[in-house]
This record gives C-alpha cells, structure tokens and sequence, in this order.
C-alpha cells in the first residue's frame, strides 16, 4: 500500500476528488495547509507597509491506496490539478505497511 | 436652567454610542490587525482600560476636568459625584448624563492608545500607564480646552476632540512605542493583519459610534447637531475613497483595510472641526486627512522607525491636528462655516490660537507621557518579557486562546 | 416651521441605526454566505458603496430626489447642500437630519444589490454600477414617491421603502445577476455558507436597525413610530417562525441560516406598509412574506436558473413589492390598519395605485438597471477573470486574505 | 395624559438597545463559551426563542403581564393588542413603545436560560420551554412587580428587573439544569470556550444594551435615566476589576473571560437598583455583585456540582437578588440614595417587602420552572440523542456548521 | 519506528489520547481534517438549495512510535474508537527512518 | 528521497523556513497543529473552573528532499528551532518512493 500525498491550489479539491472516485479511491483525507515553492509566496500591502507572505494557501490531500493503482492515482491527480501554471502543486508517494479499519478490524487493501 | 428632554435623549443615546465605539468597535478594530496568539490580550486592553478609568473618572477625573478650579486644572469638588443628584443639571443637560457622555470620551482616548504598544507590553503596564496618563495628560487637556481653562478662555475651536483626545492619545502613543521598543522583526518581518474582517466590523462600529461622539458634542437635538454628523459622516466617506484611491494608484490594489483606514483618518481629521464647518468642509477634511494621514503613516514607519504599532500617531494624532488647524481656515462664513470665537474673531487670530491649542497640547502630551513610560517601566516594567511575546500574550498574560477547536 | 427636538433625537438616533445596517451589518450577513476566499471581498463592496454614495447623495443625489423640480426628478437646486444652513427646516427637522437619514437609505438600496453579483465580479464594475444606478434608478424613483413626485400625488403607500429601496434593488440585482452570469458550478456544485454565524449578527443588525429604518419613517417620537415599530418586529418575529416552520417540514431540521433569511423577507414585507397597518397585520404581512420569498427563492434558482447569488430579488424585491400590495389591504380601517390616503381613499383605488407603482418602479429600475450593467460592460467590464474567480477576490482584487494564521 | 416626545425618542431608541442585547449580544456571549460543533445551536437558540416570544407577548404575555386583571395575573383584554391604537398612551409614553420596550425585557429573559442548557438539548425543547416558561413564570412575576400586582402594592423596589428578569431565569436555569443532566465530562472533562473574542464581543453589546436596560426604565429622558446609566456603568466597571482582580490574586492570571464575566454580573446586580442610589452605591454593587457572583460560580458548578453551564444562576440569579437586596440599603438617602417608597418606609421595612419579592419570586419561579420542565421531558423530550451531542447539535439538530473552508 | 496515523472522529479524540497514554504513547500530534470514505459526507440546505458537502470533519493523529508498539498501539486507538459506526475511521501504519529531538540531539526511540 | 516531518513551536516556523532555504530546501508544506509530548498542554482556568488543554499549538512543516539533503535538513531544522525548552520539537525523518511535479510531470529529485 501507498500513501499518496498531494499538495494542490485549493480549487482544485474538487476536480481532485472527482477524478479520484472516477479511478475507484473510496476514501481520502484532506486538510487546509499552506505551502511554499516555486510559487514564492506573495506581499501584502497593508497601509503602505509590505508584508511577505511566504505561504500560499493550499491544500493537502492524503490517500491510501495499493500498490496497483499509484500510476492511475497519480495520473488522476496530474490531471485534475494541472492548470499548467507555477503553484499547482505536487504528488508523493510514501510506502505503507498496514491499514486498518477501526469499525471492523479489517487490515490491508480490505481497509482501503 | 430647565433640562432640555430632547438634549437629554439624545445626550443619552450618544452616550452608548460612543462605549460602543470603545467596546467592542475599537476592540475589534485592533484585534484584527494583530496576530491570531495577541487577539485577545488587545480586547482585553480595551475591557480593562473601560473598567479602569470609568472608576477614576468617578473618583477624581470628571472633578479634575469640569469643575470650576483654576484656569491649568479643576479642583476635587465634584470627586465621586458627592454633591450630584439626579437633579444636578449642566447646561441643557442632567449632570449624570453630562457626566457620563465625557466618560466616555475619557475612556476611549487611553484606550487609542493601545494600538502603540500592542504584542509586546506587559499587563500591569497597561493598567498603570492608563490611570496614571489618564489623570496627568487627558484631565488637565480636557480641562483646558472644555472645562473653561485657559484654551477655552483664549477661544481655541476644538468640538469633539481633536485637541483633547486625537493629539493627546497621538502623541502618547508615539512616546510610549519608543520607549518601549519595536516589535520583534519591526519593520521588514512582521505579520499581516490576522483578520481584516474583525477590523471591517470595528470601523464600522467606529464610523456609526462617531455620530454619538461629534454629533452628541453639539449637547443638543437640534440643527447644531445634525450638521456635526452630516460633516463627519461626509469627512469618513470622502476619506474612504481617497486612502483607496492613493493605494490603487500606488500598489495597484485598493484594500479593505486600507479604506476603513481611511475612513478612521477622516473621521479624526473631522471632529475638533465638526461643529464649526459646511458640508463641504466636511469633504475637505476628509480628502486632506486622507492625504496627509496616509504619508504621515509610511513616514513614522519606514523614516522616523517607530513601531506606533497600528499608526496612532499618524492616524490620530495628526489628523486631530490637521482638523484642529483647518477648523480655523473652513469655519469662516465665506467658506459655508459657522464663523469664529468671539474672542478670536478672524480667521488668521483663531489660526494664532489653534496653534497655540496645539503646541501646548502636543508638548505636555509628550512631557508628561514620557515621564508617566518612564515611571512605569521603574516599578511595574514595560516589556513583557521574550518567552511571554514569543507564545504570545492571550495565553502568557491571560491564560487564553483565541480558539480552541 | 419649527424644529422639534424629540423628533430630531430620534431621527438622529435612527440614522445611525440605518447606517448601522449596512456597516457592518449587511457587510456581515452578506460575507457569512460566501466562501471564505471572497468574505473581504464583499465586505469592501460594503464600505465602498457606503463611501461612494454618501459624497455622490451631497453632490447630487439629494437634490435629485427631494428637490422641487418637476414630477420626474428633482433638480440640482440643493446640489452641494449649498444653500443648506445648520437652520434650514425639513418638516419638523433639521434638513441636516433629513439629508442624512435619507441618505442612509441611498447607501443601503445599492448595497443590497451586492448579494447579487459577489464572488466573481470586478471591483471596479461594483463602483461604476453602484453610482449610475443611484442616479439613475434610486434617485428618480425616490423622487416620484416620496419627493412629491407623480406617483406621490398618486397617493401611492410606501411608508419606508417597499418600492423606493426593496423593488429597486431587487430588480438591478435580477438584471446584474442575468448579465453577469453565474458563478462557477451553479446551481449545482457550489459552496455552503462559510460562516453562518457572521450571516446571524449581521441579521441581528440588521433587525435592530430596522427599527430606525421603518420607525424613523414616521420622522416624529410619536405613536406612529411605535407603531411602526410594532409591527416591523412583529413581521420580522413571525416571518422567522414560518421561514424555519416551513425547513422543518419539508427538509426535517430548522436551520439558522433560514430563520434569519425569514426575519430578513419578514422586515422587507413590511417596510412599505410600516406606517399603515396594526400589530395583527404585522404578523400577516410576516407570515405571507415568509412564505412567499421561500418559495421565490427557489423558483428564481431552480426553475429561473438565475444565480442572484444572495438572493435579493427573491427576498427584498418580492417581499417589498408583496408588502407594497398588501398595505392597500391591511391598512383598512376594518382591519386594524391606519386608513387610506386622501386622493385614494378606498381599498380598490388603493390597489390600483399601488400597482401602478409596483409596475412603474419595476420597469424603470428593470430597463435602466440593464442599459447600466451593459455600459459597465462595455467600459471598465464586468466580470473578474478566471484566474482571479479561482484564486478568490479577496486576494486578487484587494490583496488581503481574511484569516492569516 | 400627553405623550412626552423626548420620553418616546429616549425609549423608542432604548428598545432598540434592548433588542440589541439578545441579537447579536447575548448570542455572541453564549455562542463563545460552547464548544465550536454547538456554537449556531446557541445562537439559534436566541434568535427562535426572540421570534416566538415576540408572537406570544403580542398574543397574551403583554396582557397578562400589564393589562388589570387581578393582583396575581392580568386579563386578557389587551390580547393582541386589539384595541391598542397609535393613539394610545401608557404612562408618558405610546402603548406601542411601551409595549415594545417591555417586550424587550420578556425576549431576554427566557433567552438568558440558554446558558443553562447548551451543547445537549433538543430544539423542540427549547421552543416548547421558552414558551410556556414565558407565559407561566414570566408574566406573572412581570405582573406582580410591574403590573399593579401584589408586590408592586406592597412596595417592592424592583426597577428594571432583579426579580422580574435575573432571578426568575436564574432559578429557572438552575430547574433546567438539574433536570436535563450534566454535559458529558462534567465537571472535569469539559472543553475550554471556542472563541473568547465572540464573547468580548457579546458583553460589549450587552454593556451598551444595558443602558437602555436600565436608563430606559425610567421611561423618562431625564435626571432619574441619566442617573441610572451612572450607577449601571459603575457596578459594570467595579465589577470588571473586581473580578479580574480576585483571579489575578487566585490563579496567577486576569482573564479577559474572567473580567467580563465580572461585568456582565455587575450589571445584573446594579439592575434592581438601578432606579434608587447614587453613583458610589454603584460602585458598592459592582464590588459586591461580582465577590458573591464569582464564587457563587465555583459553589454551583464545584459543591452543588450542577451543570448550569453557563452559570446564569450564579451570575444572574445570585446577582440579581443581592441587588435587590442591596437596593433597600443603599436607596436610603443617608447613604446617596433615592429615599423609599411611601408604602414601606424605613430601610427595615423595606428589607422585608424585598425578602418577600425575592422569596416569593424564587419559589414561584422553581416550582413552575421545574413543573414546565417535567411537561416538556414527558412530552417532546428534552436531551438530544448521545449521537447528535457527539457529533454536535449544529450539524445534527440544524445542517448547519459554523465553518466551512 | 513507525508513524502511526489515524483518523478518527473529532469527539474520539479525548479517549484516544488517553488509550494511548495507557500504553505508554508519550508524544503525538493531532490535526483538524476533512474525510471521505464510506461515510460520504452529507448534504445540507441552505434557503432551499442542497449542498453536497463530500467530506466530513475528522481528527488525524500522528504518532511516532518504536517497532514493538504498534499492536498495542493499533489496538489501543480501535479500542477508543470504535463506535460501530459508518465514519470512525482508519488507521494506517507507515515506516519511519528516524527521529530526532530538536532540543537535546536524541534519536531514534530515545527521542519519541 | 525522504519527508522531513517536523513539529516546532509556531514561532520558530519563519526562522526553520529561512534555515531550510539557506541549505537549497525549494518546497515546503505547513500546518497548524496542536501536540502532545513532554511539554504535557497546560491548565486553563474560565470562571474559576480548570480546564485541561492537553494539546500546545504547534507548526508541522513538511519538506521532501532528497536522501543526501537529510543530514543537513535536520541540522538546519534543529539550528533554527532549538530554544532549549521543553516543547521545542522534533523531526521524523520517513522514506519517500516517489514524487511527481503536477505542472510538469518531472518525478524523482527534478520533481522538489
Ligand atoms: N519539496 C517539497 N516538500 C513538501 N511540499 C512541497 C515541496 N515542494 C512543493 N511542495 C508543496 O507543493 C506546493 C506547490 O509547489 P510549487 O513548487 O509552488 O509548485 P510547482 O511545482 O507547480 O511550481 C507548495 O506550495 C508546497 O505546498
Ligand atoms: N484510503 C484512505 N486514505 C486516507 N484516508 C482515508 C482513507 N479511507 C478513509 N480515510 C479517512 O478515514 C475516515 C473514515 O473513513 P470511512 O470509510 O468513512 O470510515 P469507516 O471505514 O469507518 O466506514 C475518512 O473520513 C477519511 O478521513
Ligand atoms: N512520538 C511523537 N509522535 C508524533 N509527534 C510527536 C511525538 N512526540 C512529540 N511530538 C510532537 O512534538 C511536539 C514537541 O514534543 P515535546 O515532547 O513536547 O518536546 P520536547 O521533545 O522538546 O520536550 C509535540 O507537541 C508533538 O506535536
């Protein structure tokens, strides 16, 4: 099993999830988070005096998935964030070990 | 003399109007422009700062200011309101509400002040600092300008406060922040506005409080008091648009809190003159407070390097002293005012003594502020200390947090 | 005439209410019901309209409206408020007082257009719209009905604003949603209110400010601002009922959100007829309102497919135009109401009249609405660009973001 | 008798001051002490229970309360206001704005119960409570002190509402409290307030509404309004200080919760007596009004381990009736007060006609409350499932959440 | 060492805690998030018009952990948990390389 | 390629930022959390009742690199947010498989 992390402009959530149901993820976890990169951040002006907001907002989409669908997933992904500007974000897979599913007690791919 | 009922009503009405300003307007106004971990600590500024002097303003302070006493302070003949009754009148006015309405001013100007000091002052210094400059600064100006002392003897034009209370917290403020120190990372690394919303709804707050604050300065339900809003009303507005204007042209992006900023700027600029000018007085007043207002405050950031944190000087004080001088240039009848001071006469006399209204306000607002700082950073300190501004106040001083989820 | 004093404190008191109203109530209610990457967004809308209305009401708003002139429109004889003294007399008030009271409603009218057109419009499309449209539609339209315009001779009813302020704003919101388009993904993928507990004190403000909106009306202290008071609340009261009756029954659970969406058509109903009807036919006008702005609501959305975003067409233009038909009815005599006006004097003349209104506010305000959006179009554009959409207004228009951590 | 102009612009305006308190006021100061999942619940809370008891005092309450009837109760000729005209005059005062400012007072109270049921009850509950509580505790013992009844006969000193408002909903609280349970987790286990600001926020505009509160039941624009704002602030402000002072020396810390809580029971306390003493007999209350209250808290919540959440008994109940005890004290003349009523006398006198109304008000109050209670439990229920208190009662009793990224 | 991640329901978090302290867990970090899985997220209405809101609001807690602690750990965090209900959750174990604590230099176990 | 998971005290978060770009750290992903270790959360106190908040405010900053960045990265992270106060922190270091630019579609290294 895989956790794919994915960090993409907020309005891209939606497009995301969408494109993941389509290549069968059933569950994900998302979070508000802010991110820096090639997109540098920005400054705020704020009564003539400049702020350097080095985070952009963004958000975090974490899903666990098997082994055989990381290329589908990641592609999914790809293709729902990428609006072919700086900022859109990036993917990265992490290896996991176990699932568990609290309800159940059911570990593995069953868990997913 | 009778009391006036309609004086009374409305006087009563300014009243709330004015607290309201303070609490929760002003609270919210600065507590957006702080960050999330220091919110709270600023509202409680306010709340304490309320607390504090409405209690002095009872024991010695509306004594100090509005009894008879000599031309530089009152006398303690009307401490803790002994001799007042619910029959006492002043002017058209029951004492008690006469009373309560300059309360109100008393508290709000200490309380401006806390936009110099905020994120990194201790608690006990904000107590002490307020009773102290309340007694020392704000009752003998007071006295001076509206409780028949020697400004009001000379005829110094000064309606709802631009002496009193913008020049007197400005200058304060400015003292206090220097000696206090800058904020960590002040000026190139400091922090955003952690919620422009909150400040949104204190200006909003501010602008419909400041009817009660200029309006109720004319101590009367009448035409007096309804050319005090029009003026103010039109000052904020024309103030508004200009600050965004300036930041359009010169970043690109008119923003919310610069034009609520503005439409602070303009309502101080307004009321030492908000009872003397024309509508379109009015409209002068804002542009120019505007103007001036928003260069004044790039310049004690980046030039002079004080950490004013959220711009009393600039915002208050000199638009209190902006509006204190053009009161004397748009108050003449060929200009749609309302004339002069007998004792002044002309517009270039009234000038001398504005100035002099001015100078004297601004030099003993920074004598005694300096001395008051000093004497509080002696017993109770000034600073809080680095851990207390690195987790931030709310949960240091206060043993709270902004949210908890 | 002779200025009275009681009715200028509370005229005074009830302007602040009304400008209270929009800063920062609707500015609340409004930014509640968007997304939180557009909140500042729509509050700026707020603050600048009020600014930019309030200096354009002193040039030539005002005069517009209430000056003599002709049937149509008034003429620039009061631009400027030039000849205007702290003594000039309007009825028993201060003309200062009724400048300003007046000029709070020409603040609101356009503001509430604002709920049509959020999330994706560009700033400078809302500053072009809102001053045309206040010339153009509010200003005319105040003039035939209450500044001795044709349809006041009429006798048309319209105590505080059914058509002056509700039916207009309904319809430019009706025309600027059209032209506009939709935001992305309506009707079917957008967003929940991203905080309807600001929507909930901005409703409260809204409701207190009411007060001074309908029962300043009345321009007197009297029994007829009680009155009109009474049963602006008493609509308000139950229109929440119905509105969260009418959630529970057919979506099983009574939301906030719509209790106070329901006080909000319940204060809209009854504006115009405020001055003429009972306590009884407050409740009617609430309940009717209630129900009649539900539904509206999701007729315009649903079967229209029209995204005025905040719904102000389906909730103050319908229950202003409702509440505008309904005073012909309730403000019979037999019904508890106060009576027809002279020149109409019968229930059926009234309605007649009223309709006549009702059709000729809607047209003008639906022709000129839509020729205002199209030369906004054309000149500075209407709608923010894609990216901008995305990304929010806050931080692409105004450089701000609501929440910095 | 004449209606007094002044009177009706001073009361209308006070109305709205007391509307102002319960939307957005109290709903903020409740809705920043839950937990964030409950926090529209509560507001939700306020907003029905102000909708449903507005159509209920038109329907019976006004009457039951202020019409003859007997010395227990009112009749029923004034339901509905049916023979109430613009006309009609109370006192100095419209019918309606009488009408209207009472039923400020009649909202409120049931509205003050919120605090003693958050974060586990059904909303069904709620209504059916606020409703017959209102009708069955409330107009009686608005009657009795304020309507001719039997304790208005017998003298007790009562002037905007120890009795008729804090101690009838602090009793009440405590009935509710008791019967529903305790919030999971109590005492030990319960969760810190969501957001403090939301509650500075709400005792600010509770402060401000008191002074229509309390100024406005003088129904007068006079000396006696003017001097009951003095002492209301005053007990406001001592008790601030007080309280945050008892925490400073207590636990290390002034908390910003800690001193408005200290305001808001300040407030509480001075308002029986409000009518009576003189500026230092404020500050006595506030003094004393917040070291019972403050311990009172710790004594409910810690010894009698009841989950009156929000300690309205302790801060209103208990505040309440100190002052009306403190009133027969502090109102001799001896000691700056207002003298006693003709029927009692002396301060011994007096002493016991208040031990009457408070003995009298409590039991009624805690017989009925709990009996109303029993009715509600056995009928539509009165805790919300484990489920919907778990997942919080927004989501589950409403649809609704607080934030929505 | 492992990373234990799980998510659960916001009101699961307190007893969570405690459990895991029970087992000797001495450190953790938890986040507000939104999920989705079988629990689809739900619908609300506003003024009539239903909005599908896809997630629900959940906790997620990061725990770090030594190799011998995960059953317990696993265990521990089900036992909380679990309430039989659509929603209560996951949890998934991934590998760790190692820690370090930023205030004195340890690592590994010694810095958990 | 490794996720650098650290957890610092909200205010050390602008001086590890500016650390983690002076060693060539591109990217960087925060979020607002609440922790739990040897720092053990704290009493508050509301109207005299005691309130246990056993969860600090606490920043996670999450960073990809690559394997021959570690060493350094912990360093800086440690330079930077090392008060040598309880509650300072720590950092996890967590083997990562794979990552992948969602503009571009470079993976590997080319990819942070
Ligand atoms: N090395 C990294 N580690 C963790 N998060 C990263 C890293 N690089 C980028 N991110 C996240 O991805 C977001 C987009 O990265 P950025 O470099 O701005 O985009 P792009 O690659 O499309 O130009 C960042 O805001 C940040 O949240
Ligand atoms: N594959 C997954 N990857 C990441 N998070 C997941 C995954 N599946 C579920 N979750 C998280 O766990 C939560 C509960 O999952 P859900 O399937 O609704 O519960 P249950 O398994 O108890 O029915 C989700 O809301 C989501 O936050
Ligand atoms: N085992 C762990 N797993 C996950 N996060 C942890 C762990 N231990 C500590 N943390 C995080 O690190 C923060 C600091 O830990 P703490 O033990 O208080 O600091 P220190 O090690 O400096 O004394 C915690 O608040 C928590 O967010």
């Amino acid at each position: 099993m895989k956790l794919i992390m994915a960090m993409v402009k907020p309005f891209a959530l939606e497009p995301v999830r969408l494109a993941l149901s389509a290549v069968g993820v059933e569950g994900m976890t998302v979070s508000e988070v802010r991110g820096y990169g090639r997109q540098k951040g920005h400054t705020e002006v704020y009564r003539g005096a400049e702020y350097v907001v080095a985070f952009m907002p963004k958000v975090k989409i974490e899903t666990v998935i098997s082994d055989d669908q990381v290329d589908a997933v990641v592609e999914a992904i790809r293709g729902a964030a990428n609006h072919g500007k700086i900022g859109d974000g990036k993917v990265f897979v992490i290896p996991v070990e176990q699932a568990v599913r609290i309800r159940t007690g059911e570990t593995g791919a069953a868990a997913l | 003399m009778q009391v006036d009922g309609a004086a009374t009503a409305w006087i009563l009405t300014a009243t709330a109007l004015v607290l309201f300003m303070t609490l929760p307007g002003l609270a919210l106004f600065y507590a957006g422009l702080v960050r999330v971990k220091n919110a709270l600590s600023v509202m409680m500024h306010c709340v304490a700062i309320t607390c504090l002097i409405s209690v002095l303003w009872l024991a010695v302070g509306y004594s100090l200011s509005f009894s008879g006493g000599s031309s530089w302070i009152g006398d303690l003949s009307k401490a803790f309101l002994l001799t007042t009754t619910k029959d006492s009148v002043t002017g058209k006015l029951p004492e008690t509400v006469f009373f309560m309405f300059q309360m109100t001013f008393a508290i709000i100007t200490p309380a401006l002040i806390v936009g110099a000091y905020v994120e990194r002052i201790k608690f006990q210094a904000v107590l002490m600092f307020s009773a102290l400059w309340s007694l020392i600064v704000y009752a003998p100006v007071c006295h001076w300008v509206w409780g028949g002392g020697w400004l009001q003897q000379m005829g110094v034009m000064d309606f709802a406060g631009g002496l009193v209370v913008h020049a007197t917290a400005g200058v304060g403020s400015l003292a206090i922040a220097v000696l206090l120190g800058h904020r960590d990372g002040f000026p190139k690394d400091i922090k955003p506005p952690h919620n422009p919303g909150m400040t949104m709804i204190g200006a909003g707050m501010l602008w419909v409080g400041w009817y009660g604050f200029n309006g109720g300065s004319a101590l009367a339900a009448d035409g007096g008091a309804g050319m005090a809003i029009t003026v103010t009303h039109l000052s904020a507005a024309t103030a508004g648009l200009v600050w965004a204007g300036l930041e359009w042209v010169r970043f690109g992006k008119p923003s919310m809190i610069g034009m609520v900023t503005g439409v602070v700027g303009g309502l101080a600029t307004v009321t030492p003159a908000s009872g003397f000018v024309g509508p379109l007085g009015g409209v002068i007043l804002g542009a120019s407070g505007a103007v001036v207002c928003h260069f004044a405050v790039e310049f004690v950031r980046h030039r002079a390097k004080v950490d004013d944190s959220l711009d009393v000087f600039a915002v208050h004080g000199v638009g209190g002293v902006l509006g204190t001088l053009l009161a004397a240039v748009l108050a003449s009848a060929a200009l749609g005012g309302g004339g002069y001071a007998a004792n002044a006469g002309s517009m270039g006399a009234q000038l001398v003594v504005q100035l002099a209204g001015i100078g004297a306000t601004m030099l003993w607002s920074a004598v005694a502020s300096v001395a008051i700082v000093l004497v509080v950073k002696a017993t109770v300190g000034l600073r809080a200390p680095p851990e207390h501004v690195d987790d931030g106040l709310d949960l240091t001083q206060h043993g709270e947090r902004a949210f908890t989820p």
